[in-house]
């Protein structure tokens, strides 16, 4: 199936710098998967990342393609939206990225409601920097920085989103990237600002330290404890997939158009 | 019909965005510079453009670029601690060569400092304020009318030139209502864009002129845009000798325009023993203390950068020979690149940093220290 | 004209800046080079607050007042500050009932009721600015009644053009009858 | 059965010997070489159900499905 | 009674430069009379703030206090409070401060649930600016910058907080300021990171531009709007007054002084 | 006993940090500095002290100077993008006088550049970042040992000047492993506390010694600090002759010490011709390169700022009448201010810019070039 | 009734006429005058229920309750 | 003892750079003077890796090896890049596993089962970074076996200071026996 969407990459930039087994590059093709599926024009899409592992994603993407400086993909992108709102923006950002340093950005996009699909690639870990906790790092696992186990709790990144005043959350993992692809395709169709959190695998600076054996390992603990609402009761560890909020609010660019509108009215 | 109006020099700088072509700006508010962002959030939305206020000046940074990449000419303005914070991200538009005008009234520092006061002291923090190497332009309005023109002037270049332009202005001229005259028209550069076919299209091409023609995103032409080292296809590259060229052209872009980017102005040079180099508000007061020491009899000439980088340095090379003082509103900071160029023995100071505008007075007793006195 | 120098004094929230704009204003249409300025106090949250205009048919560098031609204070605490150690030559004009306190002076001294005839007119002490600003003109003597009027009703809030127009009257003709009383 | 008519592709420039699709492959179609190389040990059980291919990081595989 | 609170205070900076009618003093000795309450040493109260017209608060008390950055204040407390954990730390935003360029220590703050009890003076807009708009201004109201309206959504802050890992939430006004006494000596009294809303007037940047004639109308809308769970169903304009959440979660410095002794044990 | 041991430069830039007292950090990862955060994680809580990793370099720099108004020696480090980010915040810590060191291990810029390479794009940066006048120190160490012992000197100025102070590495030295004899005690001075009653004490005392004894907060002396321009009470003041006493204190602060804070090597000056002015990473092979040109009978000399600002300007100057060379790798920073200092004319330049240390050879061709073929 | 062991003590110097005691005092004790100063009209209305001292934002009012 | 220069080289994840620091840690307990360096890829997520490591008892300035004494090359693009185009003088080291085609050479070669070595003993490739240290020390000849032991033992990650110190004597035997066939 690569052959079916390989007019979405830049083949000559490829093999891409991601370690072997690291989730990032599943997630890019369900990404990518999506976009086919929406039959969106390729010269209308853009993808804006932060910096990060995750973030190099879109130097092997054939769209407009925008890697910014660490935590301010989102600030970008609202640039790049409220300037050109028929544009179709996707924001690709890691965990740190999102909710460390970009932590601001994120909740005023959702305030906004401003219409970015934005696309969290947790991998639980600073990857890029080789293995620093960050705020999605869970409670008492290994890091660089927390040799002695996480002291802090995560984030719910959702949940933050929810309460922001994002009007869609939801969440896949590498393991499950058909379900990535379909909740991409209702986050990019929601019109506003939608979240999709993608548990990602970072086999070489979160799992070697945290007793995962191999990148299989970790896409095994992505199978176990990603559970779709109502199949079981939550374990300790796991965690809901599939759609986790929708929400109706107005937005951004659609209020200041119709702003333009009235002015022109007056 | 181009008529006499008042107009404060955040207003006149706000109208030269707008006859220039700004499109998009987003900001968050800061004294002194507020005025302008109050402006674009009136007159935007009715010429069919966006004002957006961001949560902080890194966002607001980051939006004008990304606007900049659609194609919309893009502004943002701020002061003392939002310039400190809008560095990392200047520092990505000057990387990626991404069209913008960032204004900075300065006031009274460090921190938050005297913040209704004026002063010039990110004079060298808009030379060197982002990390690593890059060129940068700095303009320096002393009028109200200034404030106009040199908007214009500032986006001009930075749509020629690919190249962030910071409008370094002061709380004196910002605030200061004149009388100005504005044109029926003005001249306006728009950037170059591809000739040629998405397929040809080289997005950050070494080309002669040193200036990438640039595509908007949504046009057809789909590129990449990285603030790490990029080779001409924009794509990421870890290799020296791709990064030294990149660098190289980046770091000369702006060579061989110098000529009409530095822009200054002489008076009375010709015999002038002492030459007094002012810039932005203060030079007014310099200008009035010249004219006083000539009434003396004292050879006095006067001589502003108005461009302050790059710093018109062939310029001020051929008085050499002569004496400078140099006034600011600041601990000394334009006056270490003057020492540079002409000598640093030839130079003389005067500094005021208590926040309150440098007086005709304080330097025409300055030159006659330094003249008479001496 | 040669340069004129204005010095508007006050409180804040007493719409001092805008009765400057005003005046300045009426020197533009007047073909006059002018420079307008004010002092925000470091944090001009209801302190001190100050005005300046400067009037000339040169050009004008230095954009502060060195030596003003007239000051007005309708404040105490702007009397005392800009209005207590002029120089006699020096036009000083002062609100009656803000600033019920002044040294005796011999000549070029004007204490207006200005916010009296104010509340009078109106009910209300909004516009004594420009009442204010009505006196100052007038009794300058740099600037034809229509120009100011003409500045007025330019730069007056929406909607306040005519109650600013009556107030700018007032001002006028109180400026007028002190000048007259004062030759007399 | 479709088996005959599937290909099973493998890019080993862009291949990264992480395993992931060895370890997944319901029909343990793959394996590994000494050197860590992914094999093609089993090509008539192979299901063309392409979790191999979705789930490799590195879009070095590609099954071809030739339905007649 | 400000005899009283006196102490607390650096008279001879007074009179404040708050303008006439604004509620931050109001607030103030609010503040001061739950510090009071509370019995604390005054040696070992610290009070930060940020930057804008609320901020400068600290500059009138009588405690070891810091007037930072704009929007960084719990970033300086959360050194503070994790280098010295005895110090009793308040720290006290405007609505700008803490929401917009703020927003990112607030959510992290909170996520830590670090024991810092920040004070938000919610007056709706940038008051030392002169009246731009806030992330906090109501959707539809005048600012500066936005001439034609607030095209935005507010947004619900205590909401924010509380996805965000904060452990106290309550809402008082300057109106309510014996209930904002109170439920400051509550905040202060949750081992966490606790947050109180203060809805306050601004009648210069603010009420002026929104048809508020005088100080005391604000005060009134204050009191009419302001509503204790319970009292009626909440109209348009009205917010609830009281305590909005309560939760429990392991508190940052207490979490790392375990760990030190933990270390010791090894 | 002090025994050799191999060391990375970032790792004994974190001993010698604990070797001064360090008992807190705050800090946000980013190459090539990250190993100072982790070596603290690692150690703060083993001796009472604390790690804390905040949500980004803004808050970073703002919880070290929140833990050192505690009276906490403090830690951050950081490299070029989130030096700038930390301009702001580092302005706030100049203006109040809270002690506390930044360490900058410079990479390839601008923006994100690359990330693993080595530059010395941040020189100037480091004296201007920020906005507003604003005094600095900034030590810049060229081996391992010398990290240790410039990251305790760093200390020492910080609390002895209540004076943020800059370590200016480099990639090539922050990542280099090398023997290092560590002392068994270190010279570590603390800042120097109120001896009078709370009652009496002025904060910011304009006193002889122009640095003001500090409290900490909790220990009885209740104080304000406010990044306003503030009177000696500490209080805010708008009063312009309060504001330039203070701001005269805080720009010549420094100037009683200089003696003690400029540090330089001079090496084979007597009778040079030509000086190399070399620092951080590549002045080890401007060293080996003035060596090799001596050996060919060039008479070459070598000098090394090791405090990079305040530049040891009146060292420099003993040597005006020889020619100088400056090897940087950046597109020429330091230089200016050396041309500054001794003259433009008789300044040479060699820049390297590609991400790649300065090789001896390259340094070598540059003399010979200079001395021989021109 | 304590009225007559309450004192009201306005501190015109901090006092900035905003008129939110004079507004809320449920007694009209307070009132303003031409200039906007606070005068107390009604002392003997004073209820001392510190309304009017809670709500000043320039703590500008003092109220004394000597019980007796 | 001269200075001596060392090229570690190979792909990320195998252990190079530990490798490097024990050869590095063993020279400072000679005595020597020692820097170590590596060349992070610019991203070096599983892409080439290089250590370095000069030996020296005089100063060591310039930190980055100018002509190598001895390369060790673990992969077939490391040896590529840094192992091919080598002047026969200079010591060459290769895994006979990763790098199974190399040009012929006349002298100062070889080709070692690293890899075999160590899976043969571990059932992993785990460890084959020090059995290749083993290699490079005993055929340098610059340090003493159990100066190089004491180095392993300091540096070996936690639980794994047996496993490697038996890795190092695998390689150190896997070089001497190298030597003796050469010289014979
Ligand atoms: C301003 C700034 N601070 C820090 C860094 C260093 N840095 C690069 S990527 C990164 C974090 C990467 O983590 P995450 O966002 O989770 O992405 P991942 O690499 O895990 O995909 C950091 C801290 C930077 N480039 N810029
Ligand atoms: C970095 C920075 N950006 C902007 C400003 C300008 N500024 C000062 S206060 C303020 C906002 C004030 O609003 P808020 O936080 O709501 O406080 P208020 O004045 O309303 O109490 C702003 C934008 C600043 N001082 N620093
Ligand atoms: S470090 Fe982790 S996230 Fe980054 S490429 Fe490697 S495996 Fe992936
Ligand atoms: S398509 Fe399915 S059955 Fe076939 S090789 Fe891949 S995983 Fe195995
Ligand atoms: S999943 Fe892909 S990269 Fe990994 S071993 Fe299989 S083919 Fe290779
Ligand atoms: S501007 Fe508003 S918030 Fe600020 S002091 Fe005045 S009334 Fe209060
Ligand atoms: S105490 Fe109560 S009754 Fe007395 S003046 Fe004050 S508000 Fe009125
Ligand atoms: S509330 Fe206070 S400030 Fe306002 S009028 Fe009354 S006494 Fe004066
Ligand atoms: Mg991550
Ligand atoms: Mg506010």
């Amino acid at each position: 199936m690569f052959s079916d969407i390989a007019q979405y990459f830049r083949t000559e930039a490829l093999p891409h710098i991601w370690c072997p087994g690291c989730g990032i590059g599943t997630i890019t093709a369900a990404i990518v998967r999506s976009i086919k599926t929406l039959q969106l024009d390729q010269n209308k899409v853009v993808i804006v990342s932060g910096i990060g592992c995750s973030s190099r994603m879109p130097g092997y993407l054939d769209f407009n393609t925008l890697h910014t400086t660490h935590g301010r993909a989102l600030a970008f992108a609202t640039g790049i939206k409220a300037s050109r709102p028929e544009l179709d923006v996707f924001v690709i950002m890691g965990d740190g990225d999102a909710s460390a340093i970009g932590g601001n950005h994120f909740i005023h996009a959702a305030r906004r409601n401003i219409d970015l699909t934005a696309i969290i690639i947790n991998n639980s870990i600073y990857g890029m920097t080789g293995g620093q906790s960050s705020p999605m790092t869970p409670h008492d696992k290994r890091a660089t920085t927390s040799p002695y186990g996480n002291l802090e709790r995560p984030f719910q990144i959702l949940e933050v989103a929810k309460a922001a005043g994002a009007t869609y959350g939801a969440r896949a993992t590498a393991f499950h990237n058909q379900l990535l692809t379909k909740l991409i395709v209702n986050a990019y169709n929601n019109p506003g600002f939608s979240v999709v959190e993608t548990i990602s695998q970072c086999p070489v600076a979160y799992g070697r330290r945290n007793k995962f054996k191999t990148p299989a390992d970790m896409l095994l603990w992505q199978k176990e404890h990603g559970i779709s609402a109502g199949r079981k009761e939550l374990g300790a560890e796991d965690f809901l997939i599939g759609e986790i909020f929708k929400a109706e609010a107005p937005e951004y660019t659609q209020e200041y158009a119709k702003l333009r509108q009235r002015l022109k009215g007056e | 019909m181009s008529k006499a109006r008042l107009m404060q020099g955040n207003e006149a700088c706000a109208e030269g965005a707008l006859a220039a072509g700004v499109k998009f700006y987003a900001g968050y508010p800061i004294t002194p510079s507020t005025e302008i962002a109050e402006i674009m959030a009136e007159k935007l939305p009715l010429i069919g453009g966006t004002f957006i206020q961001m949560e902080d000046e890194i966002g607001s940074m980051a939006a004008i670029i990304g606007a900049s990449l659609t194609g919309a000419k893009a502004l943002t303005a701020t002061s003392g601690p939002g310039f400190s914070l809008k560095q990392e991200n200047l520092g990505f538009a000057i990387a990626t060569e991404v069209p913008c005008v960032l204004v900075n009234v300065q006031r009274a520092g460090p921190s938050t400092g005297l913040p209704t006061s004026p002063a010039q002291a990110d004079v060298m923090q808009a030379r060197w304020g982002t990390h690593g190497d890059h060129p940068i332009i700095a303009l320096c309005p002393s009028s109200v009318q200034e404030c106009y023109e040199l908007t214009v002037k500032a986006f001009n270049f930075a749509e020629e030139f690919r190249q962030p332009v910071i409008m370094l202005m002061d709380e004196v001229v910002g605030h200061l209502r004149e009388k100005v005259v504005l044109p029926e028209s003005v001249e306006i550069v728009g950037r170059k864009k591809p000739s040629v076919s998405p397929d040809e299209y080289i997005p950050y091409e070494n080309n002669e002129s040193r200036i990438p023609a640039m595509a908007n995103f949504g046009d057809g032409y789909r590129y990449h845009v990285t603030g790490l080292t990029h080779g001409e296809n924009g794509l990421p590259t870890g290799k020296p000798a791709v990064a030294e060229k990149y660098l190289e052209r980046l770091m000369r872009k702006l060579d061989p325009y110098l000529d009409r980017i530095q822009r200054y102005e002489e008076i009375l040079l010709e015999d002038a023993e002492l030459i007094v180099v002012a810039y932005g508000g203060p030079a007014r007061s310099a200008l009035e203390a010249v004219h006083a020491a000539r009434s003396e009899g004292l050879n006095v000439g006067f001589f502003r950068p108005i461009t302050i980088w790059p710093f018109p340095q062939d310029a001020l090379e051929r008085y050499a020979d002569r004496r400078f003082l140099v006034p600011e509103m600041n601990s000394g900071q334009l006056v270490g690149e003057i020492e540079r160029v002409v000598g640093r023995r030839q130079v003389e100071r005067f500094n005021r940093i208590d926040g309150e505008l440098i007086t005709p007075d304080q330097i025409l007793t300055r030159i006659q220290e330094v003249m008479i006195h001496v | 004209m040669a340069k004129q120098q204005f010095i508007f004094s006050g409180t804040g929230g007493q719409g001092l800046i805008l009765a400057a704009i005003m005046l300045a204003d009426a020197a533009v249409l007047a073909g006059q080079n002018v420079v307008q300025s004010q002092s925000y106090g470091p944090e001009a949250r209801g302190g001190a607050s100050k005005a300046e205009v400067i009037i000339s048919d040169e050009a004008i560098n230095y954009p502060k007042v060195q030596k003003p031609d007239l000051v007005l204070s309708i404040s105490q605490e702007a009397y005392k500050k800009y209005g207590l150690s002029l120089d006699e030559e020096v036009v000083l004009i002062v609100d009656d009932t803000y600033v019920p306190e002044t040294k005796p002076r011999s000549r070029n001294f004007y204490s207006l009721p200005l916010t009296k005839v104010t509340r009078t007119e109106f009910g209300s002490e909004q516009s004594a600015n420009v009442v204010a600003l009505g006196a100052v003109a007038a009794i300058s003597r740099q600037l034809s009644l229509e120009q100011v009027r003409e500045a007025v009703r330019q730069r007056a809030p929406k909607g306040t053009a005519d109650r600013n127009l009556k107030a700018l009257e007032l001002g006028w003709q109180l400026g007028i009858g002190a000048l007259k009383r004062a030759k007399a | 059965m479709v088996s005959q008519n599937t290909k099973i592709l493998v890019n080993q420039d862009w291949c990264k010997k992480c395993g992931i699709c060895v370890a997944f492959c319901p029909k343990k179609v793959l394996g590994q070489d000494e050197l860590g190389r992914v094999v093609i040990v089993a090509p008539e059980q192979c299901i063309a159900c392409k979790t191999c291919e979705r789930l490799c990081p590195d879009f070095a595989i590609n099954i071809e499905v030739n339905k007649e």
